[in-house]
């Protein structure tokens, strides 16, 4: 029950892509893949972060430097104190054994890869498809090829690192040559999700889908990361949700609300909606 | 079963819980999954007549003791107050909805009220209470009888030119030495209830490894179970001087046994925010259960018979 | 280890945790078992001129959220406070006496504070903040500035012609909107401390089954851990404002880190008082133990350079 | 951690003797005998009350009509509501077989009839020295008769009942005669227990003293209990004491401390002291 922040010293910091770095620190609570923290930066603010990886000891967080926070963020060192406060939110879940397809892009690929990571050792079969820009923006390629029982599927807008395009439509080529899944997972920009909801609730096959939204508190009293129509907030009833929950998501794929609670479209002729 | 339905300046609610303003308020989806979570009625995200910016994260951060706050009031303006009102009021809900509204200058309270008047809410509150949002004298215009009475007359003044026979209710701080004499300002310049009580402080935490405040905004309005004795107080004395005007009574309100307290010391409305922290949101229907065992077992058959009753 | 030891108005405190007045208060050989459980130094229960009664039970109740109390001030006057003060510094003990003092005028004030000095306690804190106790004005003479300064010009010319060089400091009272103004009213008239914060409210708890109020005084002061952000908060802007003026420093400390964020807010010496209901009499021990560690793990030497660091 | 009041309805009043009303309630927690409650007359006032009788389901207090608080009590009907807070403080205790001589006086019988009552079940052989004015002022007599292992000695003023003067006198007889006790418990009027205290210390007999202070809040706050020079409370570190601890307490039988801390003789000459 105490959500003020954990004052933490960072342990490690290891330059993942141009924009992204990996922060690693000893956290007391253990987390799932899906759940996310708060990161404070005093002084500066405060933002919700995916947990990459947790060891059983530490965590690592995968952090691209975009905003002020952040950016203040990348000017910390080891031994200097960050405050975290959580984890929450829901987590991806699997069943021993199952085929599953994981759709990652961008800095989603990080919770993704923590699910691959322990799926991967119950003998889940993998196929994981990383979307960037190029290659050297796909977050832990290598650390995803080394999982066993995965099979790695990077894809590139530039074309410079495995299948060039979306890794949507390069998984798409997977279904059509037959590839049964039992499960879907997707992270990443909601453009990608929204196609992967669409075709999953077309093939009738489960998925588990990150929702993410503007957050301030993280744990469902604020209201900012409440979603239409539904009106549940998805810090507390997601980040991770199932796909038919996400399908009565009005908004999803279509708009969300910045932190004045005004809608924000993601595509501009969608306004009419 | 007993009937914990209250009418509250002529407006039916089905039972006496509402949703405390700023907590999960912001959008008609929201209000309605809270509906769905056993609320009697609704009570909106302070409004603003414009967009207002509100705090950079972090804005709340709570322990088992207590929460604080300083969200900073943020709103999207009087559009999407229409929207989202228009939207709720839409799906014929049997939980009225009260909109709160606030703004910096005494004029401004009245255009806004009047404009969301023309939405028909069931009531408006007019928040003059926030511990982080300062009028002219630096302080909550709560914090001065007369700066209270004048926002006051100035809304109801608006609401008559606008023919809208919209129950208002003036909500108050605890921050005040002299709360009754202010609530006394308030039903002498018109306003037909009030709201009682605002959060407390502001109070302010400190991390002690990096030696900064928390709270973006430094410090914050503090409530949570705790803080109920002084809301109770407030309601007690209040309901004592002006027995004729409801009250919405809220401030650490967790369960069956505090919201009858509170109407036992002279509320009508039990407002809950800070309870959906500590007992989730389906902390209205648990709430509504525990008070219907607590009735049955001590044979009240009207919620209503019991508010202002303490001795 | 750690230096855990403070100057206070040139008193020397082995570790800078005192007894709040009203807590095991009453009799020598109870402030002895509490400085043998750990305490710095210790405050007596408010010493009146004459037997004071005070209210009838029930006084003080609590749960896991609060504690209500409205003891009343209950005391035998200045004979008992003779006896008391003498058997406890003639055992010498290395925890220095704060004696607090309390009465219905001005002119009582000073009175008695001549006849403690007389006792030479280490210092002399002036209460004028007891929400149960009102002055002419029917409010506590820590609610008006001219009053508190009154009170502390009146108690600093009785020392001086009693030729007794006994600081003194002035307990002030968190019901009040300007508690800057009151600190520098009270230090602009001599004031050498400031102890920041007397209890909330008052508040009221009301059993639901009687509807009766609990108290006997109906309404109490409201403390416990949940109000520690307002002493935080008072400390931290009293301090920016008045940075040579010392603090005891108190509200709902119950752990180390408690202790080390008044500390960084800006006090110097941090009471306990309704910690010992949460923890124990031995909380004073445990709290040590706790800021050991975390200077330890933080690399403070000596705990007073932490004072009144908080960004 | 809840010392709020809990609204009880009484169940059952029986008049004992002339001044003691025995009030029966149920209540959700278990007390061990010595331990009391605080009883609250909402608008008149609370006082500390020993448990008499605790049946795993309900609470029997004795309890003397002697002030308003008391007076007040006496009006009230079975089904009325009264405040109770506790069981505080600590309790007497004994082992199995133990040999024990309890003495009792006042309303003091309560908490070691219920103590008899339990250790008789555990065969405990008890010597019961119950005093009191006359016959019809001794508290519970007819059920400590029926105990099994325990002889009745009851001792009265006036000679109507048993011995003709005090219970100590009377236990007294019992020592010369040879009798060996394991355990002494005493509670009632305190030069009662001060001579008890005398009696088993200078016999080297382990003993347990109920020493009863004037109370307000009952869980070692207020200070109004704390007894001189050792300063602890006896709501809380008492009221039933060893008596090894007893003899450090200076007041004991001297001393004891008003409602606004001045100390009250119980007997005049002994101011000097
Ligand atoms: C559940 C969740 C998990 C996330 N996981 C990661 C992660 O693992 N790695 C990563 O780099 N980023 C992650 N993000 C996004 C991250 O929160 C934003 O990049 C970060 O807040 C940017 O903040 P800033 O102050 O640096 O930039 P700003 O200039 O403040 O914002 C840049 C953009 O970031 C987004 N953003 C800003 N503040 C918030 C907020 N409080 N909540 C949600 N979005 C915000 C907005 O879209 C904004 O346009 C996650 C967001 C959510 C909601
Ligand atoms: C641990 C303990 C256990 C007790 N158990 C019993 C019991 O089982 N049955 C019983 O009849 N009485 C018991 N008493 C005594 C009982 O508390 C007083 O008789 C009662 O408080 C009288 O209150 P009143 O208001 O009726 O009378 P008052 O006129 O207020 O007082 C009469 C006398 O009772 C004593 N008294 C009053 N208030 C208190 C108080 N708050 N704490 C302690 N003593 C007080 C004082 O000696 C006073 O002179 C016990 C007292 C203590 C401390
Ligand atoms: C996170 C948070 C945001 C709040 N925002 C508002 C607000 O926008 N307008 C308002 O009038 N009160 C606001 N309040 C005060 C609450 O409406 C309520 O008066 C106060 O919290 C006491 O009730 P509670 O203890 O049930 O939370 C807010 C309180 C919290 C905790
Ligand atoms: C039971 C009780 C009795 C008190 N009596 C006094 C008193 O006699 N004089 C005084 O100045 N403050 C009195 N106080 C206030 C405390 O000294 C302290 O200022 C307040 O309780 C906040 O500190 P805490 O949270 O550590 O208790 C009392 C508080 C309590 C709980
Ligand atoms: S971030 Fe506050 S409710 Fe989700
Ligand atoms: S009765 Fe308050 S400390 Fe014992």
């Amino acid at each position: 029950m105490n959500n003020f922040p954990n004052s933490v010293r960072i342990k490690k910091i290891v330059k993942l892509t141009p924009l992204v770095n990996a922060y690693t620190f000893d956290y007391p609570k253990r987390a799932k893949p899906g759940q996310f923290v708060n990161i404070w930066v005093p002084g500066v603010g405060e933002n919700p972060m995916s947990i990459a990886f947790d060891d059983g000891k530490s965590y690592t967080l995968a952090i691209a430097a975009v905003g002020n926070t952040t950016k203040e963020l990348a000017k910390k060192r080891v031994g200097n104190y960050i405050g975290i406060r959580g984890p929450y939110g829901t987590n991806f879940s699997w069943k021993r054994g199952q085929k599953i397809a994981m759709l990652a892009g961008g800095y989603g690929t990080a919770p993704l890869y923590f699910a691959a990571y322990l799926a991967s050792r119950e003998n889940c079969k993998i196929d994981f498809f990383l979307g960037g820009r190029s290659r050297e923006h796909l977050l832990f390629s290598d650390k995803i090829k080394r999982l066993k029982n995965t099979r790695f599927f990077p894809a590139t807008d530039d074309g410079s690192c495995g299948f060039n395009g979306r890794n949507v439509p390069c998984w798409e080529i997977q279904l059509a040559k037959g590839e049964k899944y039992d499960l879907i997972m997707a992270c990443g920009p909601e453009l990608m999700e929204k196609a992967v909801s669409d075709i999953a609730h077309a093939k009738k096959i489960p998925a588990q889908i990150s929702v993410e939204r503007y957050m301030k508190c993280g744990f469902g009293i604020c209201g900012n990361c409440c979603v239409d129509d539904i009106g549940i907030p998805t810090c507390k009833n997601g980040p991770v949700m199932d796909n038919k929950l996400v399908r009565k998501i009005k908004e999803f794929g279509v708009y969300h609300r910045d932190s004045v609670g005004r809608r924000i479209y993601l595509m501009k002729d969608l306004t009419k909606l | 079963m007993t009937d914990l339905s209250v009418k509250f300046c002529g407006v039916k609610f089905n039972n006496p819980l509402v949703l405390a303003s700023g907590i999960l308020g912001l959008t008609a989806a929201s209000w309605r999954n809270v509906v769905k979570n056993g609320a009697g009625g609704i009570t909106t995200k302070s409004l603003w007549l414009a967009e207002h910016i509100g705090h950079e994260n972090p804005v709340i951060i709570a322990n088992e003791h207590y929460m604080l706050n300083a969200v900073g009031l943020p709103d999207a303006g009087i559009e999407k107050a229409e929207e989202e009102i228009g939207k709720y009021l839409g799906w014929r809900l049997h939980a009225p909805l009260i909109a709160n509204i606030v703004a910096g200058s005494v004029g401004d309270f009245g255009k806004l009220a009047e404009k969301i008047a023309r939405m028909k809410p069931h009531l408006i509150e007019v928040n003059i209470s926030c511990p982080n949002v300062e009028g002219e004298l630096g302080k909550p215009f709560a914090c001065v009888a007369g700066d209270s009475a004048k926002v006051t007359a100035t809304v109801k003044k608006s609401l008559a030119r606008a023919h809208a026979k919209i129950p208002i209710t003036v909500k108050l701080s605890p921050n005040v030495e002299n709360i009754v004499e202010i609530a006394r300002a308030c039903v002498d310049s018109g306003a037909d209830a009030l709201t009682v009580m605002n959060s407390v402080g502001p109070g302010m935490a400190i991390n002690i490894e990096t030696r900064s405040p928390i709270l973006s905004n430094k410090c914050g309005g503090l409530t949570g179970p705790a803080l109920k004795p002084l809301a109770v107080k407030y309601i007690y004395d209040i309901h004592r001087a002006l027995p004729k005007t409801p009250i919405i009574g809220l401030g650490g309100v967790m369960t069956g046994a505090d919201a009858i307290e509170m109407m036992m010391a002279g509320a009508t409305l039990v407002g809950i925010g800070t309870g959906v922290y500590y007992r989730g949101v389906e902390i209205f229907k648990k709430v509504v259960e525990e008070m219907h065992v607590w009735c049955k077992k001590n044979g009240v058959k009207k919620i209503e018979d019991i508010i202002g009753t303490a001795k």
